[in-house]
């Protein structure tokens, strides 16, 4: 167990937006959070990045308590988070976001190979690389912030609705790729509106509702699960 | 039926030495729900903002009702009837949900600063009918309930109703819909496109769309036209385009369900 | 417990550099000759008794003592009592090393003074009560102690915490109140508690200005044309979201336009008060108008430098050599008259708090009317969201012209009045300070309701008049408190709410609006 | 989804299209109105600019008012001035590059700074040197003298800008925008209130070494008139260069630069990055203070005087620098400040007018400007926003 | 209120009038019966002077120093029968709205009985007319404003030295004695300032000189090169400048670096102290002022030096150049109110009225910042200024 999140509530004031929900993620897994809008899948992943903290219960990183620790010193343990809605630094250059995700690294000679990794991932990008990230097109900011993730090299990849406004073949590239950083040893916790593509990728999935987890188990499993293919697949399935 | 409410003839837009929109036509009949789609960085949003003002196009007119919209300014636009929606929501995230209805309401009320000080008999009335009219737009998107809550409080999904309801407070003829259903799980989408339809099946508004979801685009367009870097490389009926090579090549793919299956096939492996 | 210590640790240093700096101001003497007026005494002198000063003293241990307690509620006793202790003892003994180094300087009779002006060798006798200094320094800390443990001891007696609890989350007694009269003037018997409740009302005012002294009117006057002024800023940067900090020069506008027009110097017009205030208000909302032509695009903090520069350039002309024959220049004008109101003329500072009472009603209601309609919806968007406003089918610089003309226009109005009851004004009456406070006044009382702008303006121009006391050390508590008023409730005093709608009845065409707690 | 039939709109007709051709009309009027407003910029731009080149003419063709000599001296004047604006300008332009807030007691903290600078002098000149004939600290070593003065004044004013935020505007950070402007001011206040108390409100004077002598300068012919190049002015100038230089590279190129530029963005996303906001912000005071502190002894070597008044008005005319730069650009400072100088040294010569309006000039000129480019003459141009 | 005099009450609150009946009641002597009635103090009250000045923003140091020189003449005046005197130094910020609010708070204060004060003009003309109502006299040391005398103020006094007379007489001397035919008018903008140098300009035109150029500099400011080099290129024989030592010794200091190294400074009482020697050094050498002629270091103008010195910690006149005439308003009043009082049943009465009239009728007052004779508009520093120069680094007599 890479991540351990055990019992954690958050409010947002008033609100509840997570009522004691626990789900873990293993060693180099895909898991999948789905749930409606509101459902509480970003807070989650807030929580776990530290911008968030939690009234009750605790997040577990290897083991270590992490549920006091500072964002930043999260993303130096390895945890990197793929915001929602790309949250682009609109003013800076492709190039410059990219250097900014690698802001915990030290090493010259890793980040330039990083860059050629992504560069060779997203070519749309090394076109772009001087153009200001707030000038792409939504699509390519999209692809920006997923960069901009890998450029951390992170253990631990939590990624907000990747595939938000992509087209379509698109989708399948930046599904490939995820298979592809999960294969190279990174563990990734997929929050997708896509619930069929999230758990046609995913190990395993948790089902989110108004701050709770009402399902979880097997993404197969999930996928012929009827609640799930009539609320969050529109009825649709891959059979 | 017939006419065109909107025509789009040559448009250009340049950034630097990017062009982003390439010599576009469109003739949109009144009345239709007309899709535009292709790739990302296609230039979609970019023929938008041309379209509704936001940006002057390097070349070519755009007419609205027959009256060309060149260089007029966003708000006169709007005015004339026509509305529309942001990629990125741009609600006014610390005002209400009924107040961004409202604000919606501007450009048909005559009300004037001084009928409001003085709060004569035409400025109560129009304040009232304004209000009613709101609240049924509210319900007509679902969210009555949410009508005194702080909008940028909302759900995502909701929000992206609110910015439609707050469209149609103009009694917009023409509405821009830029990635309605961007971020909704697919029983959403389904709502979002009964929403869509019903919108122009019940109150004759035409409808531009620009969507990555292909059943929302494939159900419920009349029409589609496909950018790719610019340029228009294809339009026609939903089946035209669904079937069209080039368009299968740069934009579609294989399609959502076959990729599922792609991907589980990949997994069992 | 470690981290407490800690905490109680820095505590301790923090209040021991600010009674350091209170020293090196002479702060203690200060205090303590309020001390000794609140006692009784006459005439204390420059330098008050010592029992005075040693009160002063335990009464910053207890400061301390309360800092270092507070959030801490739940802890027991024993804990408070060590948490107590050890921040008072720290401060204590950075204030002994302070006096031990004025010991240094008396015993050895170095002038400082050139560097630290108040180290004048009576003030270090004064700060060791007069004792021998070991003496004093040992009574120093003792008392810095002792008043720490008494906060402990009023810590555990009483609940201190809910005080500032109290003061920082909720003044909600203030809210319900309103809701009470809410409910009372529009429940089942409003008429007659409409009746009575203005009835009551116009009473008191009618009568309590007579029954204040002039001085109270004049302060009391001054509060009101602030509150002018602050819903006029308001309607600018509160609704519509334009960052003015250039606002006096509107209220410069009416008040020079009533002195040219009324005054027999320079130019002998002699006109009345009342055309004079009108064309002032016009004038000054005219202004408003061209001011914004140009600026339009501006946004933020760019039309923040710009109005500020407009203000600057106001002052500066009125005083100029170059106006001096117009304008009166760096003189001013004097001799104002002030109004004729059936047959009487206005002349007491009673009579224009009347007439403040009256325009701030006006400018009330004005206002009131102008925030519930679609004007002052549109401004909320464009404060919003601009360019979205726009695409909504704002026209926003129809609306932002408007905003700047009708806050300029109530400036004029408040300048108009104002340069009647001083009967004179001059071209550093409008200077920069003047644009801050009224921002401030703003924002320290909750932005754009009304009720916020009367508490702020008594905030901002009362409190100065409170503050007199402090002597010089006034405008030093003014700035503090105003940081401290930040921190504390930064909503403002009195946050705004968002109005709540109901969908119309529409057979009975009631229409009601609640109001319903939210952040901005 | 509710019942929607009792909307509001005519269902099926076509009287949308009539309403919205017959209010076209009167949209067509509005449209003119715009034009208007959009006719207004470059009517305003050509009667300005005729009036400048006609009383140009005027003043130096006509009359021929002023030599080559005092042109010079104008212009020495105006470099001076306006890189003391500029050194201000840029701690100003940092903080407010990174928090969008207008640091008020920036002028104040640079006045400590000054402070600072001035008892160090003194100080120094306190200290005996034994010598012949003796001498003191201040003259023995002078340029260590120097750069003690500035290490000292700087690490006072770096302390109180990470005090300054730490206590007045960090809790601050998630209220409305104006809320810390309006700390900033009561913080300003205070300060100044403060220092009045602490060190009186008299003017001191500061005491220079020798060969910094306030008035000794390199002297250059020009028509046979003695011109005067000051050293402290040369000095003022020179620094403000070094400085800005040093920030730019460290802005542009440094690790904390670019986290300083992520904060300023998206405080919450540079988080994310693995930044440590608070930290960051906090070093941008320091820096910003430290900047402060090397203005205000800079101020007190080449003006010479020193009081708790003297951030005040270069506050608010460093603020004007930055906002006529493009406020949150670094050359942008430096340039407005410049420019401001320059106006205010030239402009009323060269205008005609009398130099109490030098101000009133200084601001037009802003106004001009910024009705041209709305965010300053180096700040990014926003002239079409991507929705 | 801190004075516990048993009519304070009805006289904070109501209308001065209503204090006509009150001390009469009271068995109080005759001279109180007027409308304006009487300040009346029970034993171990204070008899407060007010004063209005700057004590806190941009102009503080004039406010704290003209406050600090008149606290010295409180415990200066002694007591009458054991009533003694104390200053009550109120901030107005120098503006006219601090100004009314102040003179209200005063008025409405049955211990104040004279205002030493305001300090500046514009509060000055606001305070005016409501001390005016109550019959409190003032005795202004620093408010020069000419109109403030024209309005027919029968409480407004000033012992601040006259304009128009210091003006007319510095032109005639700079055109005269020393003979220059081409001068530079400079003021700082203040009412002051301007009104001086205006007066200088005319008088010394209508000598038959010229005023090659006239100028305004913005006060607070350390750098007028840019406007000393557009003087210089008219060539003037001297500068006049209307203002303060603080930007008077700044402008004397870059006059040798802007071209300006051959003309003559010349000063006013404002720029005049010691001050203006230590910031001017070897630059100040041959600057000219006019000032109010006083005795020259009388033994009391010695003695004040010293107990500012020791009170203050700093040298009298280093904060502004008004220290002694701040002594000497105060001191004035409160001798004018030693005549005036009575002493009966225990209690100690001052007339108003009386009280306005004898500060008007003040006659050769001996102070430390000359001698004052009231005229009938309230001018009582009228006498022909006296020119002085600065020589080996001291002030000496240019005559
Ligand atoms: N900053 C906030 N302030 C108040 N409420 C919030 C805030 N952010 C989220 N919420 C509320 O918390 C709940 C959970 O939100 P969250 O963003 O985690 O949902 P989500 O599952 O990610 O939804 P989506 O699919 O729309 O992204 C929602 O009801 C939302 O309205
Ligand atoms: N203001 C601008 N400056 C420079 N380039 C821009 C600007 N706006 C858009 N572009 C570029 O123009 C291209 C078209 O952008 P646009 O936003 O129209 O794409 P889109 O079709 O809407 O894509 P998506 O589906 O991803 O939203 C993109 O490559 C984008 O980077
Ligand atoms: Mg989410
Ligand atoms: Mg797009």
């Amino acid at each position: 167990m890479i991540l351990n999140v055990d019992n954690i509530s958050v409010n947002y004031g008033a609100i509840n937006a997570l009522r004691d929900i626990s789900f873990t993620l293993n060693e180099g897994e895909i898991v999948a959070l789905i749930g409606a809008n509101g459902a509480g899948k970003s807070t989650s992943l807030n929580t776990v990045s530290g911008l968030l903290r939690p009234t009750t219960g605790k997040v577990e990183y290897l083991g270590s308590d992490i549920t006091t620790v500072t964002p930043q010193a999260i993303v130096n343990l390895g945890i990197i988070q793929v915001p929602e809605g790309r949250k682009i630094f609109a003013k800076m250059s492709v190039w410059e976001n990219l250097e900014m995700g690698a802001y915990t690294v030290k090493d010259r000679k890793v980040i330039q190979e990083r860059y050629e990794m992504v560069y060779q991932k997203f070519p749309r990008l090394k076109e772009r690389r001087n153009q200001p990230g707030g000038t792409l097109s939504g699509g390519e900011q999209q692809m920006l912030a997923i960069a901009r993730g890998l450029m951390a090299g992170p253990k631990v990849l939590l990624l907000d609705e990747p595939s938000m406004g992509l087209s379509p073949i698109l989708v399948e590239q930046i599904f490939d790729i995820i298979q592809e950083i999960n294969k190279t040893g990174t563990s990734i916790l997929l929050v997708e509106q896509n619930a069929l593509m999230a758990l046609a990728i995913a190990d395993r999935g948790y089902v989110l509702d108004t701050g709770r987890i009402v399902l979880q188990g097997d993404a197969d499993d999930l996928l012929h699960n009827p609640t799930v293919i009539n609320a969050y697949l529109g009825g649709e399935t891959t059979d | 039926m017939t006419s065109n409410i909107i025509q789009v003839q040559g448009v250009s837009k340049i950034f630097g030495g990017l062009t982003a929109v390439n010599n576009v036509n469109l003739d949109i009949a009144e009345g239709s729900i007309y899709s535009i789609i292709g790739p990302n960085g296609a230039g979609k949003t970019t023929l938008f903002n041309c379209i509704s003002g936001f940006y002057i196009p390097d070349h070519g007119t755009v007419l609205f009702q027959g009256l060309a919209l060149n260089g007029r300014s966003t708000d006169t636009i709007a005015s004339l009837g026509l509305s529309r929606t942001y990629q990125n929501i741009r609600l006014f995230s610390n005002l209400t949900a009924i107040e961004n209805v409202l604000v919606g309401q501007q450009p048909r009320l005559k009300e004037t600063w001084v009928e409001s000080i003085l709060q004569t008999r035409r400025s109560r009335k129009e304040e009232k009918s304004s209000l009613v009219e709101s609240f049924k737009w509210l319900d007509f998107v679902g969210l009555r309930e949410f009508a005194n809550s702080i909008a940028g409080d909302l759900p995502y999904g909701a929000q992206r109703k609110l910015e439609i309801a707050r469209a149609l407070g103009s009694k917009p003829s023409l509405l821009l819909l830029d990635e309605p259903t961007a971020g909704m799980n697919p029983q959403e989408t389904l709502e979002m496109t009964a929403l869509i339809r019903s919108l122009r099946d019940k109150f004759n508004i035409t409808i531009i769309l620009i969507e990555h979801d292909m059943h929302v685009v494939m159900g419920i367009s009349d029409y589609i036209s496909v950018l790719d870097f610019g340029n228009k490389i294809a339009e026609g009926k939903p089946e035209e385009i669904q079937h069209n090579e080039r368009v299968i090549e740069a934009y579609l793919g294989p399609g959502g369900a076959a990729l599922a299956q792609k991907y589980r096939k990949k997994k069992v492996s | 417990m470690k981290t407490l210590i800690r905490q109680s640790i820095r505590t301790g240093i923090t209040y021991g550099i600010v009674q350091i700096f209170f020293i090196l101001i002479a702060f203690n003497t200060m205090v303590g000759i309020m001390l000794a007026k609140i006692s009784g005494i006459k005439n204390p002198g420059e330098i008050p008794a010592a029992k005075f000063l040693i009160a002063y003293t335990i009464l910053m241990g207890l400061w301390v003592g309360i800092s270092a307690l507070s959030k801490k509620k739940f802890l027991p006793a024993g804990h408070k009592l060590l948490a107590g202790f050890t921040a008072g003892l720290v401060s204590a003994i950075l204030v002994g090393l302070l006096e031990l180094a004025m010991t240094g300087i008396l015993v050895n009779k170095i002038f400082i003074r050139d560097f630290l002006t108040v180290l004048s060798f009576d003030f270090i006798k004064a700060t060791l009560f007069g004792l021998t200094p070991v003496l004093g320094i040992v009574v120093t800390m003792g008392a810095i102690v002792l008043g720490s443990l008494l906060a402990v001891g009023l810590n555990i007696v009483t609940n201190l915490n809910a005080v500032q609890e109290h003061w920082k989350k909720d003044l909600s007694f203030l809210k319900n109140l309103n809701d009470k009269f809410q409910r009372m003037i529009r429940g089942k018997y409003h008429l007659i508690w409409q009746i009575v409740g203005i009835s009551i009302l116009a009473v008191a005012v009618i009568f309590i200005p007579m029954k204040w002294g002039s001085y109270w009117n004049y302060v009391f006057g001054t509060v009101g044309l602030y509150v002018i002024l602050g819903l006029g800023l308001n309607i600018i940067v509160g609704l519509s979201g334009q960052l003015v900090l250039g606002y006096i020069a509107f209220f410069a506008i009416g008040a020079y336009t009533m002195a040219l027009l009324n005054a027999p110097e320079p130019h002998n017009l002699m006109w009345g008060f009342w055309p004079a205030l009108l064309l002032g208000v016009l004038l000054a909302a005219l202004s408003g108008i061209l001011l914004g032509l140009p600026i339009m695009r501006l946004r933020g903090d760019y039309l923040a430098i710009v109005t500020l520069g407009f203000g600057e350039i106001i002052r500066i002309l009125l005083k100029s050599d170059v106006l001096t024959d117009f304008t009166g220049g760096p003189r001013g004008i004097q001799n104002i008259q002030g109004p004729m109101l059936f047959g009487k003329p206005f002349n007491s500072e009673v009579d224009f708090v009347y007439l403040i009472i009256a325009g701030v009603l006006l400018a009330s209601f004005v206002y009131n009317r102008l925030q519930q309609s679609r004007t002052g919806r549109a401004w909320l968007a464009i404060r919003e969201d601009e360019t979205v406003a726009r695409a909504s089918g704002v026209d926003t610089i129809k609306y932002k012209l408007l905003a700047l003309a009708i806050g300029a226009a109530f400036a004029g109005l408040a300048g108009g009045i104002y340069a009647s009851r001083n009967q004179f004004t001059g071209p550093d009456e409008h200077a920069l300070m003047a644009s801050i406070n009224v921002l401030s006044l703003i924002i320290v009382g909750g932005m754009g309701n009304i009720p916020g702008t009367i508490l702020g303006a008594f905030t901002l121009k009362g409190l100065p008049e409170i503050l007199r006391e402090f002597a010089n050390f006034r405008l030093l508590a003014f700035g503090a408190l105003l940081v401290f008023m930040m921190l504390s409730r930064p909503e403002g005093l009195i946050p705004s709410h968002r109005p709540k709608y109901d969908e119309p009845n529409e057979v009975s065409g009631e229409m009601k609006k609640k109001e319903v707690p939210h952040d901005q | 989804m509710n019942d929607p039939s009792s909307l509001p709109l005519t269902p099926k007709g076509n009287n949308n299209l009539q309403t919205n051709t017959n209010t076209a009309a009167k949209k067509l009027q509005a449209f003119q109105n715009s034009k208007f407003m959009k006719l207004l910029r470059p009517i305003l731009g050509v009667v300005v600019s005729l009036y400048i080149v006609f009383r140009l003419y005027q003043v130096l063709v006509v009359h021929q008012e002023y030599g080559a000599d005092t042109w010079t001296r104008l212009l020495i004047s105006g470099l001076i001035i306006g890189g003391v604006y500029s050194l201000i300008a840029i701690g100003y332009t940092l903080v407010y590059g990174i928090l969008f807030m207008i640091n008020f007691a920036h002028g104040e903290v640079m006045m400590f700074g000054a402070y600072a600078g001035l008892y160090s002098f003194w100080a120094f000149k306190i200290i005996p040197i034994a010598g012949d004939p003796p001498t003191n600290f201040l003259n023995a070593y002078p340029i260590l003298a120097i750069i003690l003065a500035f290490l000292i004044g700087m690490t006072v004013s770096a302390t109180m800008g990470f005090f300054l935020e730490k206590i007045a505007y960090r809790p601050l950070r998630k209220a409305p925008r104006l809320v810390p402007l309006i700390s900033a001011i009561g913080a300003s206040i205070f300060l100044q209130n403060a220092a009045m108390l602490l060190f009186s409100p008299q003017l001191r004077d500061v005491t220079n070494p020798d060969i910094l002598r306030r008035g000794a300068g390199w002297t250059i012919v020009i028509n046979g008139s003695n011109v005067i190049l000051p050293y402290t002015g040369v000095f003022t100038f020179i620094l403000s260069i070094l400085l800005l230089v040093g920030l730019y590279i460290l802005v542009r190129k440094s690790k904390l630069g670019r986290a300083m530029r992520a904060t300023a963005l998206d405080k919450k996303t540079a988080a994310l990055m693995g930044v440590d906001v608070d930290s960051t912000i906090s070093r941008t005071f320091i820096i910003s203070g430290a900047l402060a502190g090397a203005a205000g002894v800079m101020w007190g070597i080449h003006n010479g005087l020193v009081y708790y008044f003297v951030g005040f008005i270069p506050g608010i005319k460093a603020f004007t620098a930055a906002v006529l730069g493009g406020i949150g650009n670094l050359p942008g400072a430096m340039v407005g400040g410049l420019l401001l100088g320059i106006v205010e040294s030239m402009g009323p010569a060269a205008l005609g007018i009398d130099f109490q309006l030098k101000d009133v000039l200084s601001f037009l000129i802003l106004i001009f400007v910024l009705t041209f480019r709305p965010s300053g003459l180096l700040g990014e141009v926003l002239s079409e926003e991507k929705v | 209120g801190q004075a516990a005099a048993t009519e304070a009450p009805v006289a904070a609150t109501e209308a001065p009038v209503a204090a006509t009946e009150a001390p009469v009641a009271g068995g109080a002597p005759e001279a109180c019966a007027d409308a304006l009635g009487c300040a009346v103090f029970e034993a171990g009250d204070v008899i407060k002077i007010g004063m209005g000045a700057p004590m806190t923003g941009g102009n503080a140091s004039y406010g704290i120093d003209i406050s600090q020189g008149a606290t010295i003449a409180m415990s200066d005046a002694g007591d009458i029968e054991g009533w003694t005197f104390a200053l009550d130094a109120q901030d107005d910020g120098g503006t006219a709205e601090g100004g009314a609010a102040v003179a209200n708070k005063f008025a409405a204060d049955p211990a104040i009985v004279a205002v030493a004060g305001h300090i500046f003009s514009g509060a000055t003309a606001a305070a005016m007319p409501i001390y005016e109502k109550v019959g409190i006299p003032m005795l202004s040391p620093s408010a020069t404003n000419p109109p403030l005398t024209a309005s027919g103020s029968t409480v407004f006094n000033r012992i601040a030295f006259t304009d128009l007379n210091q003006g007319n007489n510095a032109a005639d001397f700079i055109y005269n004695t020393l003979g220059v035919k081409k001068m530079a008018v400079l003021h700082d903008g203040s009412d002051y300032g301007k009104g001086l140098a205006d007066i200088v300009a005319a008088q010394f035109v209508k000598d038959g000189g010229e005023v090659v150029i006239e100028q305004a500099i913005t006060p607070g400011e350390s750098d007028y090169t840019a406007v000393l080099s557009t003087v210089a290129a008219k060539t003037p024989d001297a500068i006049y400048f209307g203002g303060y030592t603080a930007e008077g010794a700044v402008l004397v200091n870059q006059m040798k670096t802007t071209g300006l190294e051959n003309a003559k400074f010349f000063g006013c009482d404002g720029t005049y102290g010691e001050d203006f020697l230590t910031r001017t050094g070897a630059n100040g050498e041959g600057a000219y002022a006019s000032i109010a002629p006083a005795s020259p270091d009388s033994d009391a103008k010695l003695t004040f030096n010293a107990a500012y010195l020791e009170k203050f910690g700093k040298e009298a006149g280093s904060l502004s150049p008004y220290t002694w005439a701040g002594y000497d308003a105060a001191a004035a009043l409160a001798a004018t109110v030693k005549q005036v009082a009575v002493v009966a049943d225990g209690k100690l009465y001052i007339p108003r009225a009386a009280l306005v009239a004898a500060v008007r009728s003040l006659s050769n007052y001996v102070g430390l910042s000359g001698t004052f004779t009231c005229q009938s508009n309230g001018e009582c520093n009228t006498d022909k200024p006296q020119f002085v120069v600065v020589k080996d680094g001291a002030w000496t007599n240019a005559e």
